[in-house]
């Protein structure tokens, strides 16, 4: 409501200011998506052509990063041994907020071609909030800057807070990985 | 030295880091356009960096955000020295202007101390061995670059920036680049390693090290240290172009001749694999420094400048 | 000896020599495997060392259930003479004792631990065999014994998606081998631009 | 009225106090050897400033003093550091097997520089150079090694040996007199040219410079942990004053170099410091043990020292003088600091250290304002210094020197940095959960060190005017220097408004960082190891051959000059085998045979 000389001005309550600034920022946050490649699987083979000259994901802003302190997206690329989920639930922990998950393939959804493996688990969401699927084995590059786009959307439209989940349910979260993975934080000579 | 040239001082730190993070948006266009891709919007640079500080950072420590403080204080501190033409300079009182060329080099090293300490203070063995391969490359480049612009001043008989960019703009007196081709080369190359540019971007090396002293930065903390990083390379490109270029008379023609050294040394970096970090030092040691000397002999012992 | 067949035939002459071979196959020209007793491992091991096979590439076990037995094998390589020599030998399944290797090959110590993890062989002699190489933290039985059974492990273990329907594309006339041909023809076509075969 | 001989009575009759309380009970010594100490620099900063200390002598026989501005200087650095240092004396001494004598040794060391610094006479400073060697050289071992003190005390003798000779010569050129200002004014020629290189050896030898530099890491790296920062910030200095002795004041005739106006000795020691420079940067990049690394880095201080006074103009012998006092400061500060560690953790390897800036803040702030005035970094002293020299260096057009300088000053970067980041950052070790930040007594004089670094690099007018009475005092003509700018041969500078500026940008980075959102605090151990696990700080504490690929660069090149000196002495030793084999065999009648020889070799022409 706009203010004039006979309404007098409504004074915006702190939350709404905050909303404000989040808006602001979901636009700089969409338009700037730094990825870290956690490749484990097949798919990865896919993000080569999606970053070159075919395809160029730079022309949305989005780029490879080094660590995970400076990353916006966790993409997991393919299947998830149990070792390697460790680690990655390990890095998820240590990105920066807000954060999100984007995984690629079948292998994440429901196991793909590893759903009767001793190793390899079956459902990436019930260990970390995932906020976009992309599904194939292995989905082509058109099909990965689509999911990318969607999770443009998604934050503008505030849906995607896969992070904020994992907040809430974090007891949640933490016992599903204690009973598929015994304990996350592993200790062994390797890493004394 | 009223309140006004303090203003004045921040605004030109405004200005660098505005003007560079445009430049470096349309630099990673053109690169785009030259690998046949689109490449990203020239305004990529700023999303980035207001992403970074709108994001919720992590910290190690009272050092890890004192050091990245410090840093940005010492280079937003040297930028607000920096002349942009040569009239267009904060400091300046009954003619006299405190633009000594060594508070340059000095007061980035703050900066980069601060950084240094910040990174090493993170606990992380990749940015202290980022954080040794920048002071190694820094030994390595400094000496030559020194030299260079010893021979200068020698000969200019002027340590202010605004000195020699007028020595350099009186009739009968070439710039620097022509009249000391030999020190102009080591200049430019001394710039690349300035910059961080590959072949001598040996200390980030995001597939080696991790990004090097980066690599534990995250949200604010990593935004203030790209505006750190722009604005230092403002005031080392802007060195160049004040050195060796003949500075500027006018803003137009500091914007030009800013332009084309940032994107000559842009497009040579792309086309270049990177160096070893023992590479980096035997390289700088060999023919740069050569030069730089012969340089130096030439003008300072025999007298002779084109 | 660059022949290869003539290497095999000096492998053949040395092993004999050594101990007493229970089975013996030619693989290839650059493989062969023989099956020994259990006590003459360290003997022939120590024999094809000295002899110039000086890497153990690779030590593993397979499970035969219906034998009752682990066949524990030893892959050797000359870097002089390219042959590869696998050394089998089979021990109890009730009892999985095998002595280490350690002594002839000292880096066995991992694929010892990497045995006894995945087929719960035991290694006396290598103090480290007990402790957990590759899977962290196991805690059912060795996963590459022929009675376990992944698909009901990762069942009990791993949560699965449910669907509320079955979306599987499953042809219920199996026609795949038809598709097959005719994708053949097709490629033929595109192959030879367009003209029939 | 402050007499100077009353001062050195009360030194050395305090130091008999001292030793007899120490021996009751050590932390009351120590107490009043501070006090001592205090007294002493109370009375000379009161009185000497303005040249108003009584010389009169009345009690010591042979013995005369009188003051200049240049002794007066470099006594008021030297008695400051004594001082600051004095109050870590509680804490330290108990550790040591000889600890009564170490208190009368302290104050008769300082008694023997108030007397070199104030004497007329040649015979006098030779005495009291010798003083301050013998007391520092019963000091030295009580650290560590014997063998420490045992190449301090060689190379020293060596410079007093050449320092001897040379005021011999001065004697017999003078016409038999020992008077310093006579004797120096009226050599000429050949004898100018001879005594230049013998008080040149001295001043090599006491200062640690290139080619004499071996018994400096030696020395200071074995030194009991409170004297390290008196021999490098306080002791060196000596040479520093021959050395100004030698280069200003006698400045032989030699030939001139036209290009650079500059005579040919002056010259060279010129290049012997730039040689010290580079090769105390080098070797410093390679040490591992924090003091000597400190060590190497004196030495390539030394030799700014060097190169500054063998320029001869006034703005170099500011630079030279102003960089003895940041270099005094600066070392003495970041010895302080790596004395406190040591106290705290028993080790000054940076192997075996890390993370004591969670412990020990205020000591780490005490090393960082240190090392960033030893780097020449504003806003602290170095940079003043540096930015000086710089000045006369370019002016002059020294190329090659130039190289060194720059070399130097960057390098000194890469030296300060390893024990901050070995030391103080990096992982929080296990086995210092325990340390605690230093004792009060000591915070003292490292807040008053960290504020004087400031101070010198923020005003540095006030001192660079003394420096100028020093300058007028030697001949030359000072700079030009108003309440904040200082005038160099081809530039402007102003220090108060670098530190302006400077904390203009740290607020402005200050307010962006505090108006964003909070960060969340981790723990240390939670840093990025590519998804690793580790549970062992030590795995993920990077500080061990830190510059590794540069050390590679000239690793083989480095142990060049200690081979040397190895060489030399075992062709000593055998000399000395020789000369035990001559005379002390068991046939009495070739001994005789030979002490009879050389009696009459030695009488030769004189009576036979």
């Amino acid at each position: 409501m706009l203010s004039t000389k006979f309404t007098p001005k409504t004074k915006l309550t702190k939350a709404e200011i905050d909303r404000k600034w989040w808006e602001v920022g979901d636009y700089f946050r969409r338009n700037s998506l730094w990825l870290l490649m956690y490749c484990t699987g097949c798919c990865a083979i896919e993000l080569p052509p999606s970053m070159t000259s075919a395809y160029d994901m730079e022309r949305l802003g989005m780029g490879p990063m080094a660590t995970p302190r400076q990353a916006d997206i966790l993409l997991v690329s393919g299947y998830l041994s149990l070792k390697t989920l460790r680690r990655l639930i390990y890095t998820y922990e240590q990105m920066s907020e807000p954060k999100y998950v984007v995984a690629l393939g079948s292998c994440p959804i429901n196991g793909g071609i590893y759903h009767d493996s001793h190793a390899v688990i079956n459902q990436l969401d019930q260990y970390v909030p995932v906020d976009v699927y992309v599904a194939g084995c292995m989905p082509n590059p058109e099909s990965v800057l689509n999911g990318f786009v969607d999770l443009m959307e998604g934050i503008k439209n505030k849906t995607m807070n896969g992070w904020k989940r994992y907040h809430e349910h974090y007891e949640w979260y933490k016992e599903n990985q204690k009973n598929s993975l015994g304990e996350v934080i592993v200790h062994d000579e390797f890493h004394q | 030295m009223t309140i006004v040239n303090f203003l004045i001082g921040i605004g030109i730190a405004l200005f660098g880091f505005v003007l560079q993070t445009s430049i470096g948006g349309i630099n990673r266009k053109i690169v785009g356009r030259m690998q046949k891709r689109h490449g990203p919007r020239w305004y990529q640079e700023f999303l980035d960096i207001f992403k970074l500080l709108s994001k919720r950072a992590v910290s190690h420590g009272w050092i890890f955000d004192f050091g990245v403080i410090m840093a940005l204080g010492g280079i937003v501190g040297t930028a607000m020295f920096m002349p942009l033409t040569k009239d267009i300079l904060a400091f300046t009182n009954n003619g006299v202007n405190y633009d000594n060329f060594f508070i340059f080099v000095y007061l980035l090293a703050v900066g980069m101390l601060g950084m240094a300490m910040s990174a090493s203070g993170s606990g992380n063995p990749w940015a202290s061995i980022g954080v040794m391969r920048a002071l190694t490359t820094m030994l390595a480049y400094e000496v030559p670059f020194l030299i260079v612009v010893l021979t200068i001043i020698n000969y200019s008989g002027q340590s202010s920036l605004t000195g020699i960019m007028e020595f350099q703009q009186m009739a009968g007196n070439n710039w620097f680049l022509i009249a000391m081709p030999l020190g102009g080369i080591v200049g430019f190359i001394c710039l690349m390693g300035m910059l961080g540019k590959k072949p001598f971007e040996t200390y980030i090396a995001p597939a080696e090290i991790a990004s090097g002293p980066m690599v534990e930065y995250g949200g604010k903390q990593l935004g203030m240290l790209f505006i750190l990083h722009e604005i230092s390379v403002f005031i080392e490109v802007s060195l160049f172009v004040h050195l060796f270029l003949g500075g500027a008379a006018n803003i137009f023609e500091f914007l030009i001749k800013y332009f084309a050294v940032y994107t000559l040394a842009n497009l040579i970096s792309n086309v270049n694999g990177r160096f070893k970090i023992d590479q980096v030092v035997t390289f700088f040691y060999k023919w740069p420094l050569l030069m730089a000397v012969t340089q130096a002999v030439i003008v300072i012992y025999f007298g002779w400048v084109i | 000896m660059t022949n290869s067949i003539n290497n095999i035939e000096f492998v053949n002459e040395l092993v004999a020599k050594t101990t007493k071979i229970l089975k013996q196959e030619v693989i290839d020209n650059q493989q062969v495997a023989y099956e020994i007793n259990t006590c003459d491992v360290h003997h022939l091991l120590s024999v094809l060392k000295t002899s110039g096979w000086k890497q153990l590439s690779y030590l593993s076990a397979v499970d035969w259930p219906e034998e009752n037995k682990f066949e524990v094998v030893y892959i050797l390589f000359n870097w002089e003479q390219p042959v590869y020599i696998q050394v089998r030998t089979k021990i109890d399944r009730e009892n999985p004792v095998v002595d280490t290797i350690t002594t002839v090959f000292p880096g066995a110590k991992y694929y010892e631990r990497e045995a006894h993890e995945f087929f719960g062989i035991a290694f006396p002699g290598n103090p480290d065999y007990m402790k957990q190489l590759i899977l962290e933290g196991w805690d059912d039985i060795p996963p590459l014994r022929k009675d376990f059974d992944p698909s009901a492990y990762s069942a009990k273990k791993f949560p699965s998606r449910e669907y509320p329907q079955d979306y599987s594309v499953k042809d219920p006339e199996n026609h795949t081998r038809e598709k097959r041909e005719a994708r053949k023809v097709r490629g033929n076509a595109l192959r030879t631009g367009g003209k029939k075969q | 009225m402050a007499s100077i001989e009353l001062l050195i009575l009360f030194l050395v009759g305090a130091g008999l106090i001292a030793y007899l309380l120490t021996k009751v009970n050590t932390f009351l010594g120590s107490i009043f050897t501070i006090f001592a100490v205090m007294f002493v620099f109370v009375s000379l900063a009161a009185y000497g400033f303005n040249m108003n200390m009584d010389t009169v002598v009345n009690y010591l026989p042979g013995i005369s003093f009188s003051q200049t501005y240049l002794g007066f200087y470099f006594a008021i650095i030297i008695v400051f550091v004594y001082l600051m240092v004095s109050f870590f004396h509680p804490y330290y001494l108990n550790e040591y097997k000889y600890k009564d004598s170490y208190n009368l040794l302290f104050l008769l060391s300082l008694a023997g520089i108030l007397g070199a610094f104030y004497t007329d006479n040649f015979l006098n400073l030779f005495f009291f150079f010798e003083l301050i060697i013998w007391t520092t050289m019963f000091l030295i071992p009580q650290g560590k090694s014997r063998e420490a003190a045992v190449s301090y005390f060689g190379f020293s003798v060596a410079g007093s040996v050449a320092m001897l000779i040379g005021i011999f010569v001065i004697f017999q050129n003078n016409g038999n007199s020992f008077d310093i200002a006579t004797g120096l004014a009226a050599l000429n020629g050949t004898n100018a040219i001879f005594v230049f290189i013998l008080f040149l050896i001295a001043a090599f030898a006491k200062l640690g410079s290139f080619p004499l530099h071996i018994w400096l890491p030696i020395a200071h790296g074995n030194a009991p942990h409170p004297f390290s920062p008196v021999l490098s910030g306080a002791l060196v200095k000596l040479g520093a004053f021959i050395g100004v002795l030698a280069l200003i004041r006698i400045a032989p005739a030699t030939g001139l170099f036209v290009a650079m106006d500059l005579p040919i000795g002056q010259y060279v020691v010129a290049l012997l410091g730039s040689a010290s420079i580079v090769f105390g940067t080098l070797m410093a990049i390679k040490e591992d043990d924090a003091k000597k690394l400190l060590a190497y880095s004196s030495m390539s201080h030394g030799g700014y020292i060097l190169v500054a006074f063998s320029i001869l103009n006034g703005l170099a012998f500011a630079g030279g003088f102003y960089h003895i006092l940041a270099h005094a400061l600066a070392s003495a500060g970041a010895f302080m600091a790596i004395a406190a560690v040591a106290r705290a953790t028993g080790t000054t390897k940076m192997k075996e250290l890390g993370g004591m800036i969670h412990k020990m803040p205020i000591t780490y702030l005490a090393y960082l304002v240190a090392i960033i005035s030893m780097a020449g970094i504003p806003p602290m002293g170095g940079f003043i210094s540096k930015w000086l020299i710089f000045q006369a260096v370019i002016n002059k057009g020294m190329v090659f020197v130039g190289i060194a300088v720059f070399f130097g000053s960057v390098g000194s970067f890469l030296y300060v940095f390893r024990p901050l980041a070995a030391l103080f950052l990096g992982q929080e070790f296990r086995e210092y959960k325990g340390v605690k930040e230093a004792p009060i007594l000591m915070l003292i004089p490292t807040f008053i060190i960290m504020g004087l670094n400031v101070y010198t690099g923020v005003f540095p007018a006030g001192i660079l005017e003394f420096i100028n009475k020093i300058i007028v005092e030697l001949g030359y003509t000072g700079i030009t220097v108003s309440t904040y700018a200082i005038n160099g041969s081809n530039g402007i500078l102003n220090p108060a408004l670098i530190s302006l500026v400077f904390a203009i940008g740290v607020a402005i980075a200050f307010v962006i960082f505090i108006v964003l959102k909070k960060s969340r605090k981790v723990d240390l151990m939670d840093t990025y190891t590519a998804a690793n696990f580790v549970h062992d700080e030590h795995l993920l504490h990077y500080s061990v051959d830190f510059y590794a690929p540069l050390e590679r660069l000239y690793e083989k090149q480095s142990s060049w000059m200690k081979k040397f000196y190895t060489a030399l002495a075992e062709k000593v030793k055998e000399l000395g085998k020789l000369g035990k084999y001559l005379f002390m065999s068991k046939n009495v009648a070739t001994t005789l045979f030979w002490i009879v020889a050389i009696i009459i070799f030695l009488l030769w022409g004189e009576v036979l």
